[in-house]
């Protein structure tokens, strides 16, 4: 079994950090696990975007020309990886930025209303955890509880453990977004 | 008729920290000179045994050759920084660089000011001759303005050569250092008040106080095609009009 | 056993380092490998070693040369244009006799290039890149675990051969995270001893550190016991992996995190049935020329893959020494090839 | 008697005259024979006046010359 995603969208919108905490979560359960930025000076302002390969063998190559999911927060990333997603995979769209439907038939999109969902909680900054959330009731790739508990020792062990009960509860609303 | 000495008391010898080889500097230099003020501070000071000395690139090349200690030869203008590495290393070991103009003061201008603005505890010696003595009298950073060398057939012009360059000052500025100064051999009362001044710079780093440059105005009479007598001269009455002599710093 | 944990490239070379036993480390910032000198600007002071963030590559490198000369494990890191700075120090540190690791977290270049992955100092890294007749030992780790690995032989090789030991990394392997088991730290005072060193003249004749001899007969000893060095290095270094060798017909030799890549489309080739193996040097310096020269002789075909345009590509040709075809796949300038770009390329050549 | 006396190790000396310009008391003189290096050394030329000053060895670059001074009369 080897699964890869795609997590895109703005600097800021916490993509690399969700991508972090899948991988340390996969890796806590047991699996193989890449994480791979796109970095430098597009990280910021522009768009950024991380590569998961989660696998039960050694992971082969960290880029992936056919990710089995992509997660888009917004517009230009659904335009960019659209088209790279392999056939029966899965798109995490966030509906509350992003203005059209994945045109590709081949493919499973949910449209999850993330920002909105974020904002009902109270904190825009969590829309990486809600899509996270959503992936996870998609895919099934590594148990929620997991990965709430990669999450809660990454914000502790960065001085953010006051923001754990928010972010419990944004892969929450994600997860349950997701039917 | 012979004096008998064996009924007299030897007052000067060569410094027991230094080796018998001869020096390969031409006659009348005063790079001599400054190894045996080097030699004799070491004696002074008790530390051949932890001393390390770093020759450069250029005449003084070859001045791992003369002293009883360990030494180590480095590339063109990185003794400074060589001897960060070393004394941070083993911060017991008392560290010297040996630098020549060229050396200091223009292709290793970062690595000296960046040593001295971290206050390595190092002693660094800087020769300043006012030209490039082993590649064949060229221009150094601090030949002096209408000064003639191979590479200024004419004489320095500031207009396309910029003015002979007072690195010494420049370190002054800094916080960090302990002791500046710069000192002459023309005469045998600077060649006392230089052996001061390299004493005290080698005591400074022993008592762990910090960075200590000695500058010293040297000559080259090869090069200057002077008489090693001319050339003291040309020191005490022209070079110390550009470089002053005299502390610039003293922290300690 | 120990924790695995998940680690950034860059961090895990800089821990691998501390846990060897570095006791100094110098460096300039550049990306990316900004994470490796963060990491030992972090750690090293907390562990009472020496952290200078120095003034260029040129001081950094010449602050190695000078805690190599005083016998302890020291270490710098960079990215491309920052070890063409360096070069003059390595030649130096090759000449003199000097053990010490520089890590390359190679980018895209020539020039100022880019920060995206590359393998374009494959040239500099094994052929020379500084002045003389010197070699590095160029070790190119393809994982983070294996940076892990490869970081404590350097140290141990630089100190067994009194030599430069260089990483040849990428952005790609500083930046990427993977879970790690980090090597036990050694005491870095359980080190053999380097009478050799500079550390004060007590009871012994003094020792000097120097590359150099103005003679040309004493030169050309220095460089012969240099080149028994190397030879030394050749018989007793080499290392390489294989992977689904034994019955192929087209074998991929590529080197870091393109081999890792390259055992993806390994993977999707066998998948259609293409018989079709990995050939990776661990040790780009010395080469595995005759491991090679051995794969070439069952195969038909050899293909180097490389982010570069033909570099390691030139070493293969010497090995395979015309047994077998030898095109060549590169990207540059920073692009990674994926797997199904490599795939595309097997198909080309396989049968 | 004189004060003081020095040695020159003529085999060291590079003729260079710094000495004989330092000594106070005009005790030093180029010699006119050339060593093995082919260099007119100095010698004393006035040994009498010297008072071991040490003037001509601070002076020496190439650390030729070693001092003696009389023992102070008990």
């Amino acid at each position: 079994m080897e699964r890869s995603v795609i997590i895109a969208g703005f600097g800021g919108q916490g993509v690399l950090l969700a991508g972090k905490i899948l991988a340390q979560a996969g890796m806590d359960h047991g699996l193989e696990v890449t994480w791979l930025p796109s970095y430098g000076p597009e990280m910021r302002g522009g768009t950024a975007n991380c590569t998961v390969v989660l696998s039960d063998a050694p992971v082969g190559s960290p880029i992936v020309d056919e990710p089995d999911a992509v997660i888009v927060l917004n517009r230009p990333s659904l335009d960019k990886f659209e088209a790279a997603v392999a056939k029966g995979g899965t798109i995490i769209v966030n509906a509350s930025l992003i203005d059209r439907e994945v045109e590709r038939k081949d493919v499973v999109a949910h449209y999850v209303p993330i920002n909105d969902i974020a904002l009902k909680l109270g904190d825009a900054r969590v829309v990486n955890m809600v899509a996270l959330g959503a992936y996870l009731r998609a895919t099934n790739t590594v148990p929620l509880d997991a990965v709430k508990q990669a999450m809660a020792r990454a914000l502790e062990d960065s001085g953010k453990g006051k923001f754990v009960p928010m972010n419990d509860k944004a892969l929450d609303g994600g997860y349950r977004a997701v039917s | 008729m012979p004096v008998d000495v064996a009924r007299m008391t030897k007052v000067f010898e060569r410094p027991k920290s230094l080796t018998e080889a001869r020096y390969t500097y031409c006659p009348g230099c005063h790079h001599g000179i400054i190894t045996r003020i080097i030699g004799q501070t070491i004696d002074e000071l008790g530390i051949a045994e932890r001393t390390v000395g770093i020759a450069p690139v250029g005449c003084s090349v070859f001045a791992y050759l003369w002293y009883r200690c360990d030494a180590v030869q480095v590339a063109h203008g990185r003794a400074s920084a060589v001897a960060t590495g070393l004394k941070r290393a083993k911060p017991e070991l008392i560290v010297f660089s040996y630098q020549g103009d060229g050396d200091f003061a223009s292709i290793g201008t970062a690595e000296s000011l960046h040593a001295a603005n971290r206050g390595e505890n190092i002693t660094v010696i800087f020769v300043n001759n006012q030209i490039y003595g082993m590649t064949g009298g060229e221009m150094a950073p601090t030949t002096l303005v209408h000064q003639k060398t191979t590479t200024t057939p004419d004489g320095r012009d500031p207009a396309t050569c910029g003015y002979p360059i007072r690195f010494s000052e420049i370190i002054a500025t800094l916080d960090a250092p302990v002791y500046v100064t710069r000192q002459a051999l023309y005469d045998t009362r600077r060649i006392q008040d230089c052996t001061r001044a390299v004493k005290k710079a080698f005591q400074n780093q022993v008592d762990g106080k910090g960075y200590s440059l000695v500058e010293i105005l040297s000559t080259c009479p090869t090069n200057w095609r002077m008489s090693p007598t001319k050339a003291n001269e040309h020191v005490a009455n022209v070079v110390t009009q550009v470089f002053p002599l005299g502390d610039l710093v003293d922290r300690g | 056993m120990a924790e695995r944990q998940l680690l950034r490239g860059n961090e895990v070379i800089a821990e691998a380092a501390i846990r060897a036993g570095c006791q100094c480390y110098f460096a300039y910032p550049i990306t990316p490998q900004a994470e490796l000198l963060e990491h030992m600007a972090r750690n090293m002071p907390r562990l009472g070693r020496t952290f200078i963030q120095a003034e260029s590559e040129v001081a950094a490198i010449n602050m190695v040369y000078g805690a190599a000369s005083a016998g302890v494990r020291t270490m710098t890191s960079s990215s491309s244009p920052g070890i063409s700075l360096k070069m003059e120090g390595i030649s130096y540190i090759a000449g003199s006799n000097l053990p010490a690791v520089i890590v390359n977290v190679v980018r895209g270049g020539p020039g100022l290039g880019n920060i995206a992955p590359s393998q374009c100092d494959y040239f500099q890294a094994t052929k020379g890149g500084g002045h003389g007749d010197y070699h590095m030992i160029v070790l190119a780790p393809s994982t983070v675990p294996e940076a892990a690995v490869l970081t404590t032989l350097a140290f141990d090789l630089a100190d067994l051969y009194r030599t430069p030991v260089m990483i040849l990394a990428d952005g790609l392997l500083g930046q990427m995270l993977e879970p790690v088991e980090l090597p036990d730290p050694i005491d870095p005072a359980s080190l053999p001893r380097k009478p050799w060193a500079t550390t004060g003249a007590v009871g012994r004749d003094p020792n000097i550190i120097l590359s150099f001899d103005l003679g040309p007969e004493n030169l050309k000893r220095m460089n012969e016991t240099l080149q028994t060095k190397y030879r030394e290095i050749r018989a007793r270094e080499i290392r390489y992996e294989e992977t689904d060798v034994a019955d192929a017909d087209l074998v991929i030799a590529a080197y870091g995190s393109t081999a890792r890549i390259a055992k993806s489309a390994v993977r999707m080739a066998r998948a259609e049935g293409l018989k079709v193996g990995l050939f990776r040097p661990i040790t780009v310096w010395p080469f595995p020329y005759d491991a090679l020269r051995a794969v070439a002789d069952h195969v038909s075909t050899v293909l180097t893959v490389e982010m570069s345009a033909g570099q390691m590509w030139e070493d293969v040709r010497l090995a395979v020494a015309e047994r077998a075809a030898t095109p060549f796949y590169g990207e540059m300038g920073g692009v990674v090839p994926t797997p199904r770009n490599i795939l595309d390329e097997v198909r080309k050549h396989a049968r | 008697m004189p004060r003081g006396t020095i040695v020159i190790d003529a085999e060291r000396c590079k003729g260079c005259g710094l000495c004989i310009a330092a000594c106070p008391q005009k005790v030093l003189a180029f010699s006119g024979t050339l060593n093995a290096s082919g260099y007119d050394v100095a010698r004393m030329e006035n040994p009498e006046a010297c008072v071991g000053c040490t003037f001509c060895a601070l002076t020496c670059p190439d650390i030729a010359i070693t001092v003696y001074r009389e023992k102070k009369s008990a």
